[in-house]
């Protein structure tokens, strides 16, 4: 039981926290959501810092890290709410490798870990909401593979996305598939999302597909996993600075001619943050630590990150919007936007109220952070 | 006691509804209900179809050519004009500043502001709040300095609602620093067409521009449009912030959008999830509380007989009922919500809307917008000042 | 739309508020608690005030008034937090009056209106909870009547009343009946209950009964929504008082040099109990104005009502412990025995959820106070 | 990073749990899981059991003769007696005051106090609060007068836990009135069998007497009781406090307490009620989060690398959890939680519990009885205060 980060750790936060810092502020940001949402550009410098290689073996030209360092660096990514889909490339990265034959892992993962490649899950469908078992999506044979026809909707930059992992019913049982989007029949419309990065509906119109696995909905649920897991690491990091901008905002803020830092209900309310965001903190640590165990322990543990986590971005977002009072709500300032991610994060890969239902019914006799 | 409406008044609530039904314009109607934008055009085209009825002031009393209506009358007015779809009738003239004149203007003043307010041809804004103000009012700064039989005003004034239409405004200008901040305020009203104003919107986090920011770089205001007296502007101010109490909870407008949470959830499939289904039941029971809350209000008022000074609870009850309904429509949404679309926030748009249900495109929207209903009119922290100063003295 | 008390009502208030405060003082009320939780000396003074026959027509020696007049008793009996339970006695008005056949009324009516007979309803079984429809109780036809075997708990006051309203399936069908407690075939086992009240376990062994309607679900719920619209308005009076002996403490207690009513924390908590207070009253009045209403419009607003209820009473009570700090928890303190009557109340009638599983499950397309 | 104990730590947990089980006595832990009644004895003898072993001071240094214990393997301790049904330790002694006697104590002091504490022959008690004062502990009334070698203590404690029991107590007491509150302090210790010394329980409201006042009439105390400096106590004490953090959360006794919830719930059928299971699942959820806060703190405390200072969260989080565990243990039971029967809560009694269940007979009585916990050590909002202070500085 250890809960330190190592020295390799600390400088991979580093060095991300560096290029968030000075690569990728407020303004650039705004400039990137200006022009769409994604930037090839900046995803081009995750890149060049190896990132993008992260969690794919040396072998196939990655770095070979784990959960952790993911954590690591999403956290990272969350403090400049960084709007390429940084979390897509690990679930791609984890899914090509978990699930993948060698021959599409060879294909793919040294593009991917060069950034030369951008895959990108493309799962939501208008009828499923968040239950990852409905799938309309068809699968069929084809003289050399497979053909997919089907919607899917908010794509991760689904426009700009090299390729999309695609689940699909082949014979009536969820298969996993790999569609470039460059194949015929596939066509993309993009457009901006809440949070100013960027989306896509995808359409596939028997696109040439190739098969990842046939046991389907265990990938997705793995690939669901490593999301949710990345999604609570980039809120914690939200949340980290959304906290800090308002207490700057409360000790700079006069009113009634006293620092509003210095009203105790609103302090109380700096408590309850504070509270909120460490919970947060700790769950996050327990989806990454959890992710790598057996399906059934690992599907619920990120339930009950993906809750907590729920639970505390919107009271953080919510109430740090509140803290600010009118500044809080205008689009010049930064933490309206904090407020806007987190809200979006919160309907990334099943909402509070999902995963309260995941984690009740797959309530067990016994209690705690091992049970 | 009786939950019952008199026959008196539910046959005034259907002579409203009449009316509202034969001349509230269906696509101004068809965008209110779903959440789509609304032009100054829209609004404006519905305060003279108001105010040609005489009803644009509608609380205003007979002598000033308003109905004369009591507390009920206005509340069930106010509702059938809710749930028809009507816009909300943009306050600043008739009901905040018209009172105002009425009370303390002279009656040059009143024959000359009332008939543009009553009409809905003059479209007034507000000149209240300052940068850093925020809730404490009184820290007036914009200066207002008498040279003749002009005051020539300088300084700004911010979160002036819908100000980028305004052509007047009333502002609260510092006359004297002398005593208390609240003394040596006075009440002003300017001609935004005068030399030196200048508006610049403010975008808000849903990208729209609900708000502005009103500069004043020595503009000269005729001494003519002072209210009442120099320096007692701060105890008019009060009269109108004291004005209108019982729709401060807005829960005419809470009752229509339940309505229209429910047909979303419908629409998302989630209306049969036990979970959420949950979740709009206990928000039907808020509103349904605060319902009973302002009726309780209107009855004290209609017989004058036990005041109920309870109006914090109101603007309490009201705004979080009115944030957690736009983040249920949100969430029934879900991954749905969060397409960032503007144009299909326009009526009539006829673009692809992902997964095809365009109602969905002003959820997220509208849940990022209404965050301003805890922080605006004595945030929901200086409302639970009130409410425990008056519980514990 | 009118909720003004009349003159007369206004009247009743005072002189039950008047008794409450004179003759049904701490002092009285605990040494009551001692000796067992009821007194019919206690119960025979509500009689003496005409209360017992408060909603019992004239004709049948009662007052003839309605729900409004019995909320407004209820209030003031729940600033006093009496024991005796007069809610039963408006059940068993309600019952006996609205479902009974002429002869039952007769016999039966006048003895509670003058105090004579205290009637309670026994219709809680174990396998029950809060489901009305739940019944194991059996009633045979006997040759002059019919005989009941059941065991009902909770009973209010059950070894000290002179008669119980008893649910059980006749036929396969609920039905109503009235039980003596002299009857052969009782037994009673009673005890304190959390509130310092009494209740009793009864036990039916082919006990002689009377017919009160075969009709008995709709004659249980009908009696249910009294008892409802009863304790909603007791829980505003208790949290009324609870409220006022916090605000009271709160003004009076120093900590750190200054009154805790100057914390601005504190302050807030306060404004939020008042808040609970005040929707908690609307939904009182809103109880009591439905309970003549159509079955099923009664059913629907009344679930709402006691949801509020629940809501408020637990935070009411609560806050006003934690508000007081130590001395919150004695039980020399008045305020400790207000959250213990508010946690009982909330129980009682079915709980918070149980309701919003009501309310859940009759809500329609329209909304509001009228829909 | 890891979740996973260490082989040595599971080993050691092992061993720990090994020997709880052969040790704890039945009749003790079922007791405690089914929060029936405790008596003097049964603690004591568990202290006994703790002390012959040399574990009752779990937490002291080797050369007190404690087992020298990380912060990880006082946690795994704590956690498998909790989980194994053990009673809590009263802490008055061994966690206490011997860390103080230890830091501060003359080694005659030392020599002559704490065997007795370590081996749980003698009870000591806590006298800290006192009328009126509540969270602000530096309000000291209770006053000691130097007359040659004795004190002369006079005045008042209250909320002394389990001091009806007690045999020693450490008491803050008034040695001067110069300076601020905090400097005229002492920290003595007290015969409670000395003359003038009056234990009266309080009644709480479930109807038991958990905690005491304490008077002090005159009693003389032999200047050898004083800990360190006169007037130095408030250091002593602050010391105290500041000891022993992670265990504030009382997280180990949350997780049996939870496994019992969900027990009782299925007892009573609504285990199977989404309604009422999403409750115990949003529990659990809490449940997990705080065991992780926990183990963070302990990580950090282990490694000594970070110092996280979240103690205050830690309080909050832990009471609430408590709080909620037993109210929806009793909600679970519903009606058949509302019969106050005291026999019903102690072991082994024969009589009918209504409905038949006697193990809901405590429920409602815990539940009260745990209102407490968001009151005493600090309360809620003190911690509040503790927590804004740290992260706003």
């Amino acid at each position: 039981m250890d809960f330190d980060f190592t020295d390799d750790q600390e400088s991979l936060r580093d060095a991300t926290r560096k290029w968030v810092e000075k690569g990728y502020d407020f303004a650039r940001r705004a400039s990137i959501v200006k022009a769409g949402g994604f930037s090839r550009e900046a995803y081009g410098e995750l890149a060049s810092l190896g990132l993008t290689g992260l969690c794919i073996s040396e072998e196939d030209g990655g770095l070979g890290m784990g959960p952790v360092e993911g954590m690591v660096v999403m956290e990272e990514l969350g403090r400049g709410m960084v709007l390429e889909p940084f979390v897509q490339t690990l679930i791609a990265s984890g899914v090509l490798s978990g699930h993948a034959p060698q021959a599409v892992k060879a294909a793919w993962l040294p593009k991917i870990a060069s950034g030369e490649s951008l895959i990108v899950l493309a799962y939501q469908e208008r009828a499923a909401r968040y239950q990852l078992e409905k799938c309309e999506a068809k699968a069929a044979s084809a003289q050399d593979g497979w053909a997919l026809t089907a919607i899917k909707s908010i794509v991760p930059a689904g426009d700009q996305a090299n390729a999309f992992i695609v689940p699909a019913m082949a014979d009536g049982q969820m298969a996993l598939f790999l569609v470039e989007r460059s194949a015929t029949g596939v066509t993309t419309h993009g457009y901006g999302t809440q949070d100013g990065a960027r989306a896509a509906e995808v359409t596939l119109d028997n696109a040439p597909a190739v098969l990842i696995t046939l046991d389907g909905l265990t990938a997705l649920e793995h690939a669901i996993d490593i999301g949710i897991a990345a999604t609570c690491a980039e809120a914690v990091g939200v949340m980290d600075r959304a906290l800090a901008v308002t207490v700057e905002y409360m000790n700079t803020r006069k009113q009634f001619g006293v620092a509003i830092s210095s009203f105790q209900a609103l302090r109380h309310r700096i408590a309850d943050m504070k509270m909120q965001l460490e919970l947060a903190r700790s769950m996050s640590y327990y989806a990454s630590l959890k992710l790598n165990a057996p399906a059934e322990e690992r599907r619920r543990a990120l339930a009950r990150a993906k809750y907590q986590l729920g639970v505390s971005m919107r009271f953080v977002g919510q109430q740090a919007v509140q803290l600010h009072g009118g500044i809080g709500v205008t689009d010049e300032y930064i933490v309206s936007h904090y407020f806007k991610k987190l809200t979006q994060l919160e309907m990334t890969f099943g909402d509070t109220l999902h995963h309260l239902g995941e984690v009740s019914s797959r309530m067990q006799d016994t209690a705690g952070v091992f049970a | 006691m009786d939950l019952a409406f008199t026959p008196e008044e539910q046959a005034f609530r259907e002579t409203i509804r009449a009316w509202v039904q034969a001349n509230l314009p269906a696509d101004i109607s068809h965008k209110v209900h779903n959440a789509l934008r609304l032009s100054r055009d829209d609004m404006q085209r519905w305060a003279r179809i108001l105010g040609k009825k005489g009803w644009l002031g509608h609380g205003w009393p007979k002598e000033f050519g308003g109905p004369g209506w009591n507390a009920v009358q206005k509340h069930l007015f106010e509702e059938e004009c809710a749930l028809a779809g009507a816009p909300r009738v943009v306050p600043f003239g008739p009901v905040m500043v018209a009172p105002v004149i009425m009370a303390f203007g002279t009656p040059g003043q009143q024959q000359r502001f009332l008939p543009g307010i009553a009409s809905g041809d003059v479209w007034w804004s507000q000149g209240y709040s300052e940068p850093g103000a925020g809730s404490d009012l009184a820290s007036v700064k914009c200066k207002a300095e008498r040279v003749g039989d002009k005051y020539i005003v300088n300084g700004q004034k911010t979160w002036t609602t819908l100000g980028q239409y305004g052509e007047w405004i009333f502002c609260l200008v510092r006359t004297s620093n002398e005593g208390k901040p609240q003394t040596g305020i006075s009440f002003l009203l300017i001609d935004m067409k005068s030399p030196g104003v200048t508006v610049r919107p403010i975008k808000l986090l849903d990208g729209e521009c609900e708000v502005n920011e009103v500069w004043f770089d020595n503009v000269e205001v005729p001494v003519g449009n002072l209210i009442g007296e120099e320096n007692k502007g701060w105890t008019y101010a009060k009269h109108l912030l004291s004005h209108e109490r019982t729709n401060i909870a807005d829960v005419n407008r809470s009752k229509r959008e339940l309505e229209r949470l429910k047909r979303i959830a419908k629409t998302e499939g989630v209306y049969d999830d036990l979970r959420f289904r949950d979740e709009i039941a206990k928000l039907e029971v808020d509103v349904v509380a605060l319902e009973m809350l302002v009726l309780r209000v209107l009855s004290a008022e209609k017989s004058g007989k036990n005041s109920l000074d309870i109006a914090g609870l109101l603007k309490i009850k009201g705004s979080e009922i009115q944030q957690r309904y736009s983040e249920l429509m949100m969430l029934a949404a879900g991954p749905f919500s969060l397409p960032f679309i503007e144009e299909a926030m326009e009526a009539g748009w006829q673009g692809d809307f992902p997964g095809g249900v365009v109602a969905n495109a002003p959820l997220a929207s509208t849940y990022f917008n209404l965050r301003k209903t805890t922080i605006y009119g004595g945030s929901n922290e200086v409302q639970r000042n009130i409410v425990s100063q008056f519980v514990l003295g």
